[in-house]
This record gives structure tokens, C-alpha cells and sequence, in this order.
């Protein structure tokens, strides 16, 4: 595990091509990947900034530095962008338009000239739903679920923003179809299934899920539309329609996006763990079945959010008990993540640091949900701040911290060059301090009953809002430092081996950053992923 | 938590410890075994890293055992469930309107009041109705939720245990005044509970419908309090999601009318029309937010005496 | 490139133009047996028209015209997964609408 | 699906990978979108499920106002223009461009006439008063209400994806003209064919769920 090899290739980089074109009209995947990364981190700070100012008022009793219908619009914002706009997309539009390619030996995605297509729909979904800040009368205030009736009746313009989550979920579509054929069709010569590496598995088993459940969120914002220009009745009671009806198909694609969230970051932890402990990963088959067992059963429990909505029993029993069969596979990946530690050689680098901070807040995210798939406790928790901090530890614990994780893992190799190392670690303790004060807080705030999108709040729930407001100082204040480490890591002038870390996936075979190509000549696999030992596989 | 002031409330407790037991045993083991191999295994100490590539006996160990907690967890969180969808036959029935943003709780006898009256160890059933979007009914410290859906009557029920006065809150995102949809759950001993129910201190208006007689201003309150109006208007001059209604009567206001800016004076006629159709003259300065409220001519009159009777 | 690709890359055989005249006929009269069960007036009849004919008529389309016949069996099971997933996704949204 | 496909030719050496030829690809790519449409009418096709098994009366008395001449006509017709369709691509590939040419051609035709027929049948109903939230609709049960909700909203769409397939194969209708789709580079047309079937396949469902729900 020499981490100075030198670089296997003398082609110039895909950073070669200068200018604004080079760039706007690419159908690279791995620029398109850049352009992901760039677009995300930018939603990705503002919509904290949401967060920010949403905690600041919570921080005392009563109207303060904003009134109802702005902090109305904040929270259903900071949920449109992190949820549609960052965790959705997130491992998978940056890590996986950039990595799956050269990680199964092919020059680039199925369908390149679609994939760019795919960014352009996300940027102009993206700009149609911030587009409603500015237009009709205001940003929509219904929360990002967009709950009928309330967003027909509303006069805030939910359908722009709805119109925007729809060309957004489309984007997704084509990246999963375009994910799926490049893994059927491209792999490299020897690459069979069970010799792929786990993050473009993980890629896999979202894709099934992105181009099978999407459509459903988007023929349900469809609809959402058609309600309020046309008046179609089919969510609307006053018309004959089931609210209800909405929140089934809400969810039918709502729920499973949680997993098209959280899969991609297993399979980076997947990645980054191996290559930490200098070892093969344990239980590749079952990380791989536990994998696609996640997406199938992923998406037959959506209406666990709809426990108090008057569904029927049958359902209600039903719903609960697939709930918890789908923390099995989940549970499976963390035992094999952990078993993967023994008789390992452990670096404790600023990714793996992130990534045994993702299997710990993670945990606690898996089994706080738990305690909402049993029937009698959900009643007590549903739509309380429980549920809020649950999702943030799935969401920003899971698959935040991940995303982080595989920015810092991969880093040197999307960019050839390096951040600091100790700014990395003291951003990740303000980040890890931060984000268990804050979120932890409003777990146990949910179990008093302080319920979710209030504005104010009664004076027995004050001192937790005080605790959570701090904690996200110090997590703010750990985030920035990240993201201004790692754009000053952009200026520092190194040169980064093409494997800094010691892996054997194959993008660390070719040069970093990698050249336009990927491959001189592609690959020819011979063994299983993450061969370590004993014969370390050197750049060919 | 942990405070047991209904029937339900320690049998949601009881499943909360079972799973917190565990769960937090879990996370323990877990963050234990990971910190412990990472210090053991640690890459300055030497030791030859070995590629170990599984060992199906552990798979099976770990993921059957999960499956069996899961499925107790599954069992358990069911049964205590099942106790709140099967409501006492001998239930109080009261029907709980809710609309954005106030509640109210109509008695069989016919009774209307904006917060909630039981008594103590007497089963309660809840008919939930809502007049326009979603809302939840929740009572932190009875543990019991249930969503209030239009065009559906969704119910629940509860049995208090203690004496005392607790928060409902609402808990789907119904709008601007969301968060201060709130009310409260008076649990009284069941001597003081005849007394008030069958009591005249607070009687109950809109059953009385009768012919129009004098507009009252009491009765006017009442319907203040109980159709909502208070969520949106003050009477003390406050700016609320509305203009307030102190000093409202014979001022000079400036509404739109079709986009039009006209000031007008507030006479009977406009405040009646303001009710009947709110979205129509819009006061400067305020969003077209206000409901349609399903009022008499006798109530609207009742409630512009009220508005006349203020300060 | 992937050899497994290349072996794979080549479109199948051609059907002729009879088959799909035959699949076009058989649809027709589908159709009409089906108009016909409706005008019945008996609604076991039309139901099981609704149940039979239609997933046959389709299938027949996605079969010849869409040529799934002939294709790898890896795109038909993706084909049958595509079906379960939204026979699944259906079922479940009954288990609240039939139980109510 | 954009990517072209030449499908006996090798790949050029040191050309990007995003010239690549790969018919197989091609075809996956558009079967997975298929998917995807299915799955998005789908969504639909649960809304009626459920409100057809909550309103099975006013559904069936409905459903009697429709025009069942019209909606039969317009079945045969769609079936046609799928043979139509897919005799193109035969065609194509057994070398016989303008005979390819002439069956695209009516395909897209019929395509046009099932527009048409659509559009009178619409305006029949907006004329009766009949369209969504329509006072005199309003004034009827909610099951009524809502069938003719959904059909507006289900035919709509149904009629959106015709149009949009009319319009590609106007593209495609080129392209055999200028020889950028030959016999052995038809993937552009088949996958076009692909699209086409499935508006047919989701049209055969529409037929019973509406016109003979009576």
C-alpha cells in the first residue's frame, strides 16, 4: 500500500479544457459530477442558512425576528432544497456520476449526452421552485410534504414550487435509468456483478428505486397542479376527494426516497471502511443483498406516516409490521461495517472519521425509528419534534455525514489536491458536538409533545429550544469551517498521488484528478472487489 | 413523559421502555465494540491487517435475532395499540370541530365551549370534524393523536387520570396561526363535572337559533370565542393574522376592492359583508387569509353588537 | 467494450410482417368481445372482461409489438419486476381502501 | 433515447465513449422509461381503484354519458396505428424505406385522427356543462364529480402522450428520409415504436375503466 504512487498516465486531465462552455455543454461525467457538487453545496448552504434563522426564533418565546408566514415559508424551504435539492440527488448525481464509470472500468455513463440533460432539468427545477420566493403571492408555506388541502386552499404559490420538485424528480429518473444501463452495459472486461465494488451496487439498487417510485411523486405534484389551476376534485374534499388518497401516493414515493437517500451513503461507507482498515469488507454478499433487500422492502412501507390519519386498521398493522423488517438489512450493513474493523490496520483519517460518525449517528437514526413503527408509541410521536430529530439523524447524521465523508475520501481524487488535514478533524468535532445537542434535544423535546412546524412554543418546551438553538451554533460554526477547508484546499498548490489512501477500488488506478478518458486502456478484472491482502493491487 | 394522566398514557410508556431498553442497549454494544476494534486495531500498532471475507454463521446470528427483538417490538407496540381503537361503550361523546385555527367541543346535551371539559376516570370518545384542511388533535399528556381530516370523521378516545389542566395542540400544518391552534383538556373530579355540565353559567348559543330579537353582545362573544374569530382578531388592539376589533366600529379603514385601494367607514353593513365574504374588501396591509364562516344573519348581527360593545 | 456486450448487441431476428397482421386481428376481435361483454348488461361478465381481456390485449401488445418476446431474459424480468412493483404498490394502497 | 446506434459497427478507436454505439443500451434505456410510465399512470390507475370501489354507483351511472361509439373508434384506432408502427420497423429493416416511410406516415395519421375524435369528444362534454368544477358538475354526487375528474385528468394525459409521440415521429419521419435511420441503425425508430405501444397498452386500459364502466 505505497501511498506515493506515481501517476500511472501522462494524458492531460478532464480539467484540461478551460472556459464556461467547456463546462455548460459537457458531456463528461465526471465534470457533470463537479457541476452537481458545485450546484448541491450552494442549496446546501442556504438551506442551512434556512435552518439557521428557523432556530434564532425558536430561541425565545413568542414573534421575534420573523413573523409566521415567513417562518412557514423558511421551514418548507430549507425542507424543499435539503430533500430535493441536496440528499435526494446527493451521493448519487456527484459521487455516482463521477465515480461509477471509472469504479466498474468504462469511459463514461450510458448515456452522456442524457446525463447532462439530467442536470439541466435538477437546475431548472431548482431555479422554477426558488422562482416562487419572487412570484404569485409569496413561497408556499405548506411544509415540503405539500399536504392537501391545505395546499389547494393556500394563496402562496405552491405551484411553482411543486412544478419545480416535478422537473427535479424527473432529473432523478433519467440518472437512475442512466445508472442502470451504464451498469448493464459497460462494465469492464472480467467486472462481473459480484466483483463490482459496493458504492456502484448501492447506485443500483437507488437507481431501481428512483426510476420505479419517482413517477409516482410525479404524477401525485401533477395532480396537486391540475387541482389548483383546474379544480379536478381528486384531492379535493370539498370537491369529493380523499385527502388521504394524496398522502398514500405522497408517501408511495416519499418513503422509498429515504432510501434513495441513505443507499448511496452506505455504499460510500461501504467504500471509505475497507480502504481505512486496510482490509476486504466483511460480508460482501450480504451488503450487497441487504443492499437490494433495503430498496424492495424500502418501498412497501411508506404508509408507516399515516398511522393517525383514520387509514384502516388492517393497514395500519400491516404497514407497521413491514416497517420492521425493513431495519433488518439495515442492521445487517451495520454488523458488517463494525466486523470489517477486526484484524484490520485502523487509520483514523478525517474520512474515516466522518464515516464511524455516520455508523453511530446512524444507529441512533435506525433505531429511533423503531420506536415510531410500533403502533402505540407512534401515536404519541407522530408529527412531534421526536419525528424531526429522528430524520435529521437518517437524513443529515446518515447520509450528510456520508456525503461529507466521501467528499473528504475522495477529494484528492476529484480535484488532485489536498485539504488540511487537522482543520478537517476540529471541523468534524464541532459538526459531531453540534449536531447531538441539537438533535438530540428535539428527540427528547418530540417525547414531551412539542409538535412539529410550530412557530412559537409554550413555555415548558423553552429550555430544550434554547439547547437545540446553541447546538446549532457550534454545528454551523463546524460546517463552515469544513466547506472553507475544503475550498482553500483548492488553492493549495500539491501534487496528489493517484491512490493517497491506499485502495483498490479502480479509480484509484488512474491519475488524479483523472484524465478525460478515465482509461488508456480498460481494465481487465481478474479478482473480487477490495482485494487488500494479501497481494496489493498496484496501478497497472 | 412519564406523566400517566390517561388510560392510554402508561401503556404507551411501557412500549417506549421495552424499546428504549433495547435499542439503547444496542447503540451501547455497538459504539463499544466499534471504539474497541479501532483502538485494538489501530494502524501504528503494527498488526498485519487480514482480509477476512465473512463468515455466514454471524450473518445468520445477526440478522435472525434482530428479526426475532423487531417482531416483539412489532407485537408488543400492536397489542397496546388495539386498546385505543376500542372505545368503552358507556363513552362520553363529544364532537370536536376544528377549523383553522380554533377548536370547539360541542356535549351531547348540545353544550359549546372552546376548551375541553371531562372528568376525571369518565371515558371520553371524540368525533373529530374539520371545516377546512388538515389538523391533528393532540394531547401530549394523554398520549393520544389523531388526524382531523375533512369529508372524513376520523375519532378517538381517552379516559383522564389526573386531575389538571393539560395542552392540546394541533398537529398538521394548517396554516399562518398553525402553531397557536392550541386549547386545553380540563380534567375535573366527576361531581364538579355535573355541576358544569348541567350547570347555566356558560349556556350554549347556537343551538339557540330562535327568532332575532335584540343583537347581543354576550352572546356575540361567545360566538367570538367559539367559531375561531379569536384566532385572527384581537380585542385589545394587538395585531394579529387580522385587524383587531378595538375601536374597530365607525373607524375609517382602507381596503382593497378588486385591487382598488378605497377607505371606507366600518358600519354593520361592511362588517357583515367582511363575514360573508371575506376575500372581497381586504384590509390594507393584511392577507386574503380569512375563512368563510358558516354563521346565522342573527350571529353575524350578535357579533357586530359585540364588536359595537368594545372599547 | 465489454465482450458480453458485443454477443448481446445485436438486434434480434426479424419478424415478418404476418405475425403482427395475426396480433393485430386477435386484438380487434379482443376488443370487440370485450364491447360486447359490456353490453351484456350483466357486470360479472363485464368484470371478467375487465379482468381477462384487458391483461391479455395488453400483454399481446407489450409481447409482439413491443417485442419483449424476443428479447434477453434479463429485460423480461425487469419487465416482470416493473408489473410486480406497481401490482404491489396497488395492493397495499387496498389493504386501507378495502378495509375502511 | 438520444443515444444512436450502430449496431454492427465497432467502436472507432480513441473516439469518447459518448459516440459510443450500443444498441442493446439503447433499447434498455427506453424500456426503463417505459417503466416509468407505466408507473406514473399508475398512480391513476390507483385514484380510480379507489374511488370507483368508494362510489361504484355514481361511477356506473357516469360512465353511461360517455360516448362509447367514440371511445371504440378511437381503440380500433390507436390498435392500427401500433401495426402500423411496428410494419414501419420491419419495413425499415428489411431495406424498403419508403414502404417504412408510408407506415410511419399513418401511424401518425392515425395518430392525428385519435386527436381529433378526442377533441370533439371533449368539446361534446365541456358543451353539456361538463368539465371540472363546472357548476353543473358541482351540482351532481361526488362519485359523478370525481369520474369525470379523473377522466379529464386521465385521457388528458393519455391525449398529452399522443400528441408527444406524434410530434417524434414527425422526427423520425425525417430521419428515414435523409437516411439517418437505416437498416441496420433503426434504434431511434424502434425506440419511438416502444413509446407508441405503450400509449396503446395504457389506452386498452382506458377503454374499460371508462367507456364500459356502465
Amino acid at each position: 500500500m505505497s501511498t506515493a504512487a506515481e501517476s500511472p498516465t501522462s494524458e492531460p486531465s478532464f480539467y484540461e479544457r478551460k472556459g464556461i462552455a467547456s463546462w455548460l455543454l459537457t458531456t463528461d461525467h465526471k465534470r457533470i459530477g463537479i457541476l452537481y457538487l458545485g450546484s448541491m453545496m450552494t442549496f446546501f448552504l442556504v438551506g442551512m442558512t434556512f435552518g439557521v434563522f428557523m432556530r434564532l426564533e425558536q430561541l425565545t418565546m413568542g414573534p421575534t425576528i420573523m413573523k409566521p408566514t415567513t417562518y412557514n415559508a423558511l421551514f418548507t424551504l430549507h425542507g424543499v432544497m435539503m430533500i430535493f435539492l441536496f440528499v435526494i440527488p446527493g451521493l448519487s448525481a456527484v459521487f455516482g456520476n463521477f465515480f461509477l464509470p471509472i469504479m466498474i472500468g468504462a469511459k463514461d455513463v450510458a448515456f452522456p449526452r442524457l446525463n447532462l440533460l439530467s442536470w439541466y432539468l435538477f437546475m431548472s427545477g431548482a431555479a422554477v421552485s426558488l422562482s416562487s420566493l419572487f412570484t404569485g403571492s409569496g413561497p408556499p408555506d405548506t411544509g415540503w410534504s405539500f399536504y392537501v388541502p391545505y395546499s389547494l386552499r393556500t394563496r402562496t404559490n405552491v405551484t411553482m414550487a411543486v412544478f419545480g420538485v416535478f422537473l427535479i424528480g424527473f432529473s432523478s429518473i433519467i440518472t437512475g435509468l442512466n445508472f442502470i444501463t451504464t451498469m448493464h452495459r459497460l462494465r469492464t472486461k472480467g467486472m462481473n456483478w459480484m466483483r463490482m465494488p459496493l458504492f456502484p451496487w448501492a447506485l443500483y439498487a437507488t437507481a431501481w428505486v428512483q426510476v420505479l417510485a419517482t413517477p409516482i411523486l410525479g404524477i401525485t405534484l401533477l395532480l396537486v397542479m391540475l387541482e389548483r389551476l383546474f379544480h379536478l376534485g381528486i384531492f379535493d374534499p370539498s370537491i369529493g376527494g380523499d385527502p388521504i388518497l394524496y398522502q398514500h401516493l405522497f408517501w408511495t414515493y416519499s418513503h422509498p426516497a429515504v432510501y434513495i437517500m441513505i443507499l448511496p451513503a452506505m455504499g460510500a461507507i461501504s467504500e471509505i471502511i475497507p480502504t481505512f482498515a486496510h482490509r476486504t469488507i466483511f460480508g460482501y454478499k450480504a451488503i450487497v443483498l441487504s443492499s437490494m433487500g433495503i430498496a424492495a422492502i424500502g418501498s412497501l412501507v411508506w404508509a408507516h406516516h399515516m398511522f393517525t390519519s383514520g387509514m384502516s386498521e388492517v393497514a395500519i398493522v400491516v404497514f407497521s409490521l413491514l416497517t420492521f423488517l425493513v431495519a433488518i438489512p439495515s442492521a445487517i450493513k451495520v454488523f458488517n461495517w463494525v466486523a470489517t474493523l477486526y484484524k484490520g490496520s485502523v487509520e483514523l483519517r478525517s474520512p474515516m472519521l466522518f464515516a464511524l460518525a455516520f455508523i453511530f449517528l446512524f444507529s441512533i437514526g435506525g433505531l429511533t425509528g423503531l420506536f415510531q413503527g410500533a403502533l402505540a408509541i407512534n401515536v404519541h410521536i407522530h408529527d412531534t419534534y421526536f419525528i424531526v430529530g429522528h430524520f435529521h439523524y437518517v437524513m443529515f447524521g446518515g447520509t450528510g455525514f456520508a456525503f461529507f465523508a466521501a467528499l473528504h475520501y475522495w477529494y484528492p481524487k476529484m480535484f488532485g489536491r489536498m485539504y488540511s488535514e487537522r482543520t478537517a478533524i476540529v471541523a468534524f468535532v464541532l459538526i459531531f458536538i453540534g449536531f447531538n445537542l441539537l438533535y438530540f434535544t428535539f428527540l427528547v423535546l418530540g417525547l414531551q409533545g412539542m409538535p412539529r412546524r410550530y412557530y412559537d412554543h409554550l413555555p415548558r418546551f423553552h429550555t430544550g429550544h434554547i439547547w437545540a438553538t446553541i447546538g446549532s451554533w457550534i454545528m454551523v460554526a463546524g460546517l463552515l469551517l469544513m466547506v472553507i477547508n475544503l475550498v482553500r484546499g483548492l488553492f493549495r498548490k500539491t501534487t496528489i498521488p493517484a491512490n493517497p489512501w491506499g485502495g483498490v477500488t479502480l479509480e484509484w488506478t488512474v491519475s488524479s484528478p483523472p484524465p478525460t478518458e478515465n482509461f488508456d486502456v480498460l481494465p481487465v478484472i481478474s479478482e473480487p472487489a477490495y482485494t487488500f491482502n494479501p497481494v496489493t493491487k498496484e496501478p497497472a | 413523559m412519564f406523566g400517566g394522566a390517561s388510560s392510554f398514557s402508561g401503556k404507551v410508556d411501557a412500549v417506549f421502555l421495552y424499546i428504549a431498553a433495547l435499542t439503547i442497549a444496542f447503540l451501547v454494544f455497538i459504539t463499544f465494540v466499534m471504539i474497541y476494534l479501532v483502538i485494538r486495531y489501530r494502524r501504528g500498532k503494527g498488526g498485519k491487517a487480514q482480509d477476512i471475507h465473512g463468515h455466514l454463521l454471524l450473518e445468520l446470528v445477526w440478522t435472525g435475532i434482530p428479526l426475532v427483538l423487531f417482531l416483539t417490538m412489532f407485537y408488543y407496540g400492536w397489542t397496546n395499540y388495539r386498546y385505543l381503537r376500542e372505545v368503552p361503550r358507556d363513552a362520553m361523546v363529544v364532537q370536536v370541530t376544528a377549523r383553522q385555527w380554533a377548536w370547539s367541543f360541542t356535549y351531547p346535551n348540545g353544550r359549546q365551549t372552546s376548551e375541553l371539559y371531562v372528568a376525571l376516570g369518565r371515558p371520553v370518545r371524540l368525533d373529530l370534524k374539520s371545516l377546512d384542511v388538515l389538523h391533528g388533535f393532540y394531547v401530549p399528556a394523554f398520549r393520544v393523536k389523531a388526524d382531523v381530516v375533512p369529508g372524513k370523521n376520523n375519532y378517538t378516545w381517552f379516559q383522564a387520570e389526573q386531575l389538571g389542566d393539560f395542552d392540546i395542540e394541533c398537529t398538521v400544518m394548517c396554516g399562518v396561526n398553525h402553531s397557536y391552534m392550541l386549547s386545553k383538556v380540563h380534567v375535573i373530579a366527576e361531581q364538579d363535572f355535573s355541576a358544569w355540565y348541567f350547570g347555566d353559567s356558560d349556556v350554549p348559543v347556537l343551538s339557540q337559533a330562535g327568532p332575532a330579537g335584540a343583537p347581543d353582545p354576550a352572546r356575540g362573544e361567545r360566538i367570538f370565542k367559539l367559531k375561531g374569530c379569536v384566532a385572527c382578531h384581537s380585542t385589545d388592539g394587538s395585531k394579529l393574522v387580522g385587524p383587531t376589533w378595538k375601536g374597530l366600529f365607525g373607524s375609517q379603514v382602507t381596503v382593497l376592492t378588486d385591487g382598488k385601494e378605497v377607505t371606507l367607514t366600518a358600519d354593520d353593513d361592511y362588517i357583515a359583508r367582511s363575514i360573508h365574504h371575506p376575500p372581497k374588501e381586504v384590509v390594507k396591509g393584511f392577507a386574503p387569509q380569512m375563512p368563510k364562516a358558516d354563521l346565522s344573519d342573527r350571529d353575524v348581527a350578535d357579533l357586530v353588537a359585540y364588536i359595537k360593545f368594545l372599547p | 467494450m465489454n465482450p458480453r456486450m458485443q454477443t448481446q448487441t445485436e438486434p434480434p431476428h426479424i419478424v415478418g410482417y404476418a405475425t403482427f397482421i395475426k396480433v393485430w386481428i386477435a386484438l380487434v376481435v379482443l376488443t370487440g368481445l370485450l364491447v360486447g361483454l359490456s353490453l351484456t348488461h350483466r357486470p360479472n361478465l363485464a368484470l371478467l372482461g375487465l379482468l381477462f381481456i384487458t391483461p391479455t390485449k395488453a400483454s399481446l401488445v407489450i409481447f409482439y409489438f413491443m417485442h419483449l418476446k424476443y428479447e434477453s431474459a434479463a429485460l423480461k424480468y425487469m419487465a416482470a419486476a416493473a408489473i410486480a412493483a406497481l401490482i404491489i404498490f396497488i395492493g397495499l394502497t387496498f389493504s386501507d381502501y378495502l378495509f375502511r | 433515447m438520444s443515444a444512436p446506434a450502430e449496431p454492427l459497427a465497432a467502436e472507432p478507436a480513441g473516439e469518447h465513449v459518448g459516440e459510443h454505439r450500443d444498441y442493446a443500451g439503447a433499447k434498455l434505456g427506453m424500456w426503463i422509461f417505459v417503466f416509468t410510465e407505466l408507473i406514473l399512470f399508475g398512480g391513476l390507475f390507483v385514484a380510480y381503484g379507489m374511488y370507483r370501489s368508494m362510489h361504484a354507483h355514481d361511477f356506473h351511472k357516469a360512465s353511461g354519458e360517455l360516448n362509447l361509439t367514440l371511445g371504440v373508434i378511437n381503440t380500433l384506432i390507436l390498435l392500427t396505428s401500433s401495426l402500423t408502427m411496428v410494419l414501419s420497423i420491419v419495413a425499415i429493416r428489411l431495406q424498403r424505406k419508403v414502404q417504412s416511410m408510408f407506415f410511419l406516415a399513418c401511424t401518425m395519421l392515425l395518430g392525428a385522427a385519435f386527436l381529433v375524435n378526442k377533441f370533439f369528444e371533449w368539446k361534446a362534454k365541456i358543451h353539456h356543462g361538463i368539465y371540472p368544477g363546472s357548476e353543473h358538475l358541482m351540482a351532481r354526487p361526488p362519485g359523478e364529480r370525481l369520474f369525470f375528474g379523473l377522466y379529464f385528468g386521465m385521457t388528458g394525459l393519455h391525449g398529452l402522450h399522443v400528441t408527444v409521440g406524434v410530434v417524434v415521429m414527425s422526427v423520425m419521419l425525417v430521419f428515414l428520409a435523409r437516411d439517418k435511420i437505416r437498416h441496420n441503425d433503426f434504434i431511434k425508430l424502434e425506440n419511438t415504436g416502444l413509446y407508441w405501444h405503450l400509449v396503446d397498452v395504457i389506452w386498452i386500459f382506458l377503454l374499460p375503466l371508462f367507456y364500459l364502466a356502465a
